[in-house]
């Protein structure tokens, strides 16, 4: 059984028909071909996989394709602009983030509702905001500092 | 994983040992059986689906009963395999007259094995129990009606 | 037309941002799982959910009638193979044949037994569901010390022992050092079985070109060069005709060093169905068939003198090997033996290993690899020790180290520590928590029942693998310097780094030694058709020999470009500096850009010089390197709930000369982060039938962001003789100096209790059993 | 990790989803972050799924005469991030916000949620602890249950088939209520070994009122009555907790055995009291 739908991605219009079973993630790596989202589990617990859907942060592996029909979805590569990089991304880099980089992508979406949600938090905070998201790599430190300096770029910006 | 515990039925010990290893009663009674054929002596081949929230799976397997010393105790010894693993349950019954009835006192292990024991470890114990006491209940109803049913008649 | 750039200052030990973070933090780089090839292919495997059983029979036939199945293979396809390779070598070493996939045995929860291809991995995945395998269920085996208890089922049937091999290794003469000692200590320790987690999952994609007949596979992997050469040997594809490419790698922890059974099967899949064809492993099935870690039960005796002096050391390894030798699985407790004595002067050491067969899967290199195992049993018997002496556990480690002037230190187990200043990270660690006070509030607070636990750990670790002879996979590391026609700088390293951030230091480096703009220069790796060959990144090797290859070529080259530099200058010597050649003479230069140029053009070429700038040096190290640092951690368990909270974290590690702080922080925390998941919460748990009960990320818990404190990291910098960098590595660091400081604190806590020992990982119903036993447990 | 094939429905109106659900085996879909994992394991083979999340008028949040009215469809972020339930039932915002973490929580839904009735879910705790009532309609029938007559065995529900949450019914918070909601998360699964949630009330220096819902103890959520009793009449809060979990049979995992989950449930028990009393003054 195939199904239309549609969705915006990064912004753009997207129309298809799938199977119900198509997960998200399987849709916007294969179909769309927007690598960025990674696969990290199936049990929906790393996190690779997060992207914003109606400006939420969701796990795309654990959401079929046709679950986000009508919606808006935002990946990692829709974060940049022809300015320049997210402050996330900006911050990731220079407070050294990431280290292999496959859970990155996930983590800055997350953090990107975070510092939404909460545009000054403290370290607790942080840390219990990136709960979702496994690093094997990095020890959270220089995400945590990332996290935070985003944040006072961001006030920055918007002040 | 260890398991074991007590259930009351409502009936004597003779009968008790009776319904116990009745196929009939056993496959009204094991949760999810779908077919129960005598393959030997005391021996049976089971089709069963168990359910458990979302979680389903088809099982296929045996029953056994075995070391029996009527009317106080033997062995139920249960396995099945599917798609998503299999399991293997090996209990001794040892039966005992109690006020209203037989205490029926089950103390043996649950082994299971695939899928299932690689992801829902933390459910393991719960479920055990919990197909457990849905036997024993369903046996209790079982029972209650047929004694119901024997009474009228 | 050259627009080389003369670069402003030094790079080297500055924190330099990551030059291969901006494809991973906008979403664009290339993981296996990315690429996509033409006509591609997707495999599922079948694998076995037994821990033992007899294959009664696999029926393909209804799954073969699956639309978009392409092909499925079972063990009768692949029985003529070579075995999945394990390269390390012990004497009367028992080396079952290990088939990709299982024959008409399993022996492990997860055992291939048939792979499954179509047209895409939905249908694969249905397909393998529809494969029916009957089996019969035989006994199994999953500790390895039941294992080797007589009567025990046999994991192999040829071998009903369960031995795989024991190694004996003696230094000094251990009874002497037994009959002069005033205390013998003796501790059973375990460190147990770990799943190493990269946050990638393996996978392969291979390509056959039938008309070349030639390979190109993509795998995720930390050692491409090796993974060809083997590839080349099992399949006899010569390795001219055989591409190896690792991507972008997810993390690998040691834990992709090794070629598998999947390597190898999908070069079949491809050759034979001459299609490319892919797979990438789930997280359960990496849970399940990717190597794992540790699985030591160690017996430690220590003898001593009254006053703390350590004379001998004996220690007999149960090593849990899996059922089959992964490619370097008997070697790994080995590096246990060598670095038994820790930091200290044992001039006594004995030591046996027995590598036990298990119904589970291998184990092998997973970050720290023998040397976490090592140095948790020496720094715990230290604190036994020191408990039994009824002597501070700081005093009685210094007591013990070698003094800086004593390098190069031969230890018992016949290695030489390069270099050391031992006492120095240990009391900089211990003034930074201000260790007296701490002491004096423990004091206090065990009157008003508070557990307040300082643990310390002075670890020392064995880096840079290796000499050749001491590294089955050989030791050395290569680099190539090109230099473009446009003044452009390419290197090309034979490390894989994934993760380590090598594309940065390795410029830092060459920005320096050439004094160009680092923004012009370009590292790549990871590419056996690209990359001259090299043996890969693991055991904290890839700056100390990687990085030491470079210098060498970056050397040889400038003493080229300074050829061209003269010729150009018309002068006899001239020196390189600020990116031109300098003819201190006459005062005259030519800018870098301009020599390259001349070198290329080879319009005026001086006496014997080819044209060109390239240099390629093959390094090969004379020792291996020993960095060292100190933990020290700060407890307190919740004696309600068993509960451990972590106070403070410092850590002063020496890691030798910094190439970039911020790398080697990042090193730091992740090393850390893995060693507190050991000591605190990771345990990869068997059942007695071989059933891996933490199969998934919702039962195996690693560190989240939530659990971790924060880490208080500094550096000692004493500097390596053995390469010119003096650099010493720093990968496995906090991995190997963090367990033992953690439970040393917890120990330490309840010690008043009579605690003496406490197996990781310490969960809080097994700290509250403790305590609620007063003790005794 | 593949889910098998099934047949995908997306009704638009409440009275197509029940009409759906009346006929034929057909799974309800919610947030899916209990459902969809176990279907990617192929634990959960479900043939045909109903999507609740185009259905209108489900995930409201109203308060209307001291009760609040929360959808099935309300998230657990917009549970405890929502003002009115912030301000006027804060101890469901703060069960919420230990459920999983902020994606699971921008997804699961509190209708599924209880629907499912994992052991170990947070919400129930706070449900009984709230004595919460749960609004439950079939194409045949509209009924009420109270919360400790809803959650009856692990992943069993008063739940008839055809019939699905609409709302979760809680009283508004009468103003000096002390709340709290203790939990000790599995370290990888973050699912309650046990958590407690605790409700207080105080008149003239005395408990008037005590509430304990307990989870992740047995095999369902319930409420600790004897605990309750005890405060109740003047008995010390050492007292009291002892009582909580007694004769209820404990679950027992590789991560914590029977023993010692009923351990923490009085030790978290108390924990939750403690804070509660304290809120509550």
């Amino acid at each position: 059984m195939q199904r239309k739908f549609s969705l915006t991605i990064n912004g753009k219009p997207y129309a298809d028909e799938v199977e119900p079973r198509l997960l998200l993630i399987h849709y916007l790596r294969e179909v769309a071909g927007l690598t960025g989202p990674h696969i990290g589990c199936e049990t929906s617990t790393c996190g690779a996989c997060t992207v914003m859907l109606d400006g939420k942060a969701v796990k795309s592996c654990t959401l079929f394709a046709v679950q986000a029909d009508g919606r808006d979805v935002l990946t990692i590569e829709g974060l940049a602009t022809d300015v320049g990089l997210d402050p996330l991304q900006e911050a990731f880099w220079n407070e050294h983030g990431l280290q292999c980089g496959f859970c990155t992508p996930g983590m800055i979406m997350t953090a990107r509702q975070l510092l939404e949600d909460n545009p000054s938090p403290t370290d607790d905070e942080i840390r219990k905001g990136l709960e979702g998201n496994v690093c094997r790599c990095t020890g959270y430190q220089h995400i945590l500092n990332a996290v935070k300096a985003a944040a006072i770029q961001m006030e920055k910006r918007g002040a | 994983m260890k398991i074991s515990g007590e259930y009351l039925l409502p009936v004597s010990r003779d009968d008790a040992y009776t319904i116990l290893q009745d196929p009939a009663m056993l496959a009204r009674a094991i949760p999810g059986c779908e077919t129960l054929e005598k393959i030997a002596d005391n021996e049976y081949h089971m089709k069963m689906k168990m359910v458990l929230a979302s979680m389903s799976g088809l099982f296929d397997g045996k029953v056994r009963i075995a070391d029996p010393n009527p009317v106080s105790q033997f062995r139920l010894i249960v396995d099945g395999a599917g798609k998503i693993g299999f399991m293997k349950g090996d209990g001794l019954l040892t039966l005992t007259p109690a006020d209203g009835g037989t205490n029926v006192h089950y103390d043996g292990s649950v082994e299971v094995g695939g899928t299932i024991a690689g992801v829902g470890q933390r459910l393991l114990d719960t479920t055990a129990k919990m197909l457990i006491k849905r036997f024993f209940t369903k046996l209790n109803t079982e029972v209650a009606g047929s004694a119901a049913s024997s009474g009228k008649g | 037309m050259a627009t080389t750039t003369v670069k402003p200052e030094t790079l080297v030990g500055k924190k330099v941002r990551r030059r291969e973070d901006p494809r991973l933090i906008t979403g664009t780089a290339t993981y296996l799982d990315d690429i996509k090839l033409p006509g591609m292919y997707h495999a599922c495997v079948v694998r076995s959910p037994y821990g033992a059983a007899r294959i009664k029979s696999v029926n393909i036939k209804p799954a073969l009638e699956l639309p978009g199945v392409a092909a499925i293979f079972t063990g009768d396809d692949v029985k003529d193979l070579p075995s999945v390779p394990c390269v390390a070598q012990l004497p009367g070493l028992r080396m079952p044949h290990h088939h990709m996939l299982a024959q008409d045995r399993v022996y492990f929860v997860g055992h291939p037994i048939a792979v499954v291809v179509a047209r895409d991995r939905y249908l694969a995945a249905d397909a393998a569901d529809a494969v029916e395998v009957e089996y019969e269920e035989l006994p199994a085996v999953a500790d390895p010390e039941k294992a080797l208890a007589p009567g025990s089922p046999a994991v192999h049937p040829q071998w009903p022992d369960n031995t795989a091999f024991t190694f004996h290794q003696e230094g000094g003469h251990i009874e002497e050092a037994f009959r002069e000692a005033d205390v013998i200590v003796k501790q059973r320790i375990t460190s147990q079985r770990l799943i190493p987690m990269a946050m990638e999952t393996r996978g392969v994609v291979a390509d056959w070109h039938a008309a070349e007949k030639s390979l190109t596979l993509y795998s995720s992997s930390q050692a491409p060069h090796l993974l060809r050469s083997l590839l080349a040997g099992i399949f006899g594809i010569p390795e001219n005709r055989l591409r190896v490419v690792a991507p972008e790698v997810g993390g690998g922890f040691g834990s992709k060093i090794d070629i598998y059974a999947e390597d190898m099967l999908m070069t079949f899949v491809t050759q034979r169905l001459n299609k490319p064809v892919k797979w990438v492993e789930s997280r359960r099935e990496n849970f399940l068939g990717t190597i794992h870690g540790r699985g030591h039960v160690d017996y430690y005796e220590l003898a001593a003198k009254r006053d703390g002096t350590m004379l001998g050391l004996k220690l007999k390894i149960i090593q849990d090997l899996g059922a089959y030798l992964q490619l370097l699985t008997p070697a790994i407790p080995t590096l246990s033996v060598l670095m038994m004595p820790g930091l200290y002067k044992f001039k006594h050491i004995s030591a046996d290993v027995i590598g036990a067969f298990t119904n589970c899967f291998p184990t092998d290199a997973y970050r720290g690899a023998g040397r976490p195992e090592a140095t948790h049993g020496i720094e715990r018997m230290v604190d036994i020790l020191a408990a039994e002496l009824k002597m501070d556990p700081a005093e009685l480690r210094l007591k013990n180290f070698p003094a800086p002037e004593e390098f190069p230190f031969p230890t018992a187990t016949g290695l030489a520590y390069d270099s050391g200043n031992y006492a120095l990270p240990l009391k900089t660690a211990l003034a930074e928590v201000e260790y007296d006070k701490l002491r004096e509030e423990q004091k206090q607070g065990r009157q008003t029942g508070k557990l307040l636990g300082i643990g310390m750990s002075a670890y020392g670790e064995i880096c840079a693998f290796g000499p050749s002879p001491a590294t089955p996979t050989g030791g050395w590391e290569s680099a190539t310097v090109k230099i473009e026609p446009s003044g452009k700088v390419t290197i090309l390293t034979g490390a894989s780094p994934h993760g380590q951030g090598e594309e940065t230091t390795f410029a830092q480096i060459a920005a320096d030694e050439l004094g160009v703009n680092i923004d012009d220069i370009v590292v790549y790796h990871g590419d056996t058709q690209l990359v001259q060959y090299g043996i890969g990144t693991f055991g904290s090797r890839g700056t100390a020999i990687g990085g030491a290859a470079l210098y060498y070529a970056l050397q040889e080259l400038k003493e080229k470009i300074k050829k061209f530099g003269a010729t150009l200058l018309e002068a006899n010597q001239v020196s390189l500096s600020g990116g031109a050649c300098i003819d201190e003479k006459s005062g005259k230069s030519v800018s870098f850009a301009e020599i390259a140029a001349a070198a290329y053009r080879a319009l005026k070429l001086p006496p014997n010089t080819q044209p060109g700038l390239v240099a390629t040096h093959f390094w090969e190290p004379p020792n291996f390197t020993f960095p060292f640092g100190a933990h020290v951690v700060i407890t307190e368990v919740d004696r309600e709930t068993g509960e451990i909270a972590i106070r403070r974290y410092v850590a002063v590690d020496d890691c030798g000369k910094i190439i970039n702080p911020l790398l080697v922080a990042g090193q730091v925390h992740g090393g850390v982060a893995q060693g507190l998941g050991q000591a605190l919460w990771e345990q990869a748990v068997y059942d007695d039938n071989g059933q891996l009960l933490t199969g998934e990320l919702t039962d195996y818990a690693v560190p989240r962001a939530h659990m971790m404190p924060w880490i208080e990291a500094s550096h000692t910098v004493t500097p390596s003789p053995v390469n010119p960098l003096g650099v010493k590595g720093v990968g496995e660091a906090g991995t190997i100096g963090c367990s033992p400081a953690v439970v040393n604190s917890v120990v330490d806590a309840l010690s008043h209790l009579g605690v003496r020992h406490l197996d990781m990982p310490l969960t809080p119903e097994k700290i509250w059993r403790i305590v609620q036993a007063g003790g005794q447990a | 990790m593949i889910p098998r094939e099934f047949d995908y429905e997306a009704p638009t109106s409440l009275q197509e989803t029940l009409q759906l659900i009346a006929s034929g085996e057909r799974k309800l879909l919610a947030g899916g972050m209990s459902l969809i994992p176990m279907m990617k394991l192929r634990l959960a083979t479900p043939d045909s799924l109903v999507d609740l999340g185009r259905v209108p008028g489900l995930n409201h949040i109203v308060e209307s005469s001291g009760t609040l009215q929360i959808g099935a469809t309300a998230t657990h972020h917009d549970i405890e991030t929502f003002p009115l339930i912030r301000g006027r039932c804060p101890l469901l915002a703060e069960a919420a916000s230990h459920i999983g973490d902020v994606q699971v929580r921008n997804r699961g839904t509190i209708g599924g949620s209880i629907a499912h009735a994992d052991p170990a879910a947070d919400y129930p705790a706070a449900l009984l602890a709230l004595e919460a009532q749960i609004r439950l309609v079939s194409a045949s029938s509209d009924r009420i249950v109270p919360a400790v007559e809803f959650f009856l065995d692990a992943f069993t529900t008063a739940l008839e088939p055809g019939e699905i949450v609409v709302e979760v019914l809680v009283p508004a918070e009468p103003g000096a209520e002390g709340y709290s909601y203790e939990k000790a998360p599995h370290p990888a699964s973050g699912f309650a070994i046990v958590g407690v949630a605790a409700r207080i009330q105080r008149s003239g220096g005395k408990i008037s009122l005590a509430r304990i819902g307990v989870t992740g103890l047995g095999a369902r959520a319930f409420r600790a009555m004897e605990a309750e009793r005890l405060l109740e009449s003047g008995s010390s809060l050492d007292q009291a907790v002892a009582t909580v979990g007694e004769g209820e049979d404990a679950n027992s995992d590789l991560y914590a055995s029977a023993e010692y989950r009923k351990h923490l449930a009085r030790v978290r028990a108390k924990r939750a009291l403690e804070v509660a009393l304290r809120r509550a003054s």
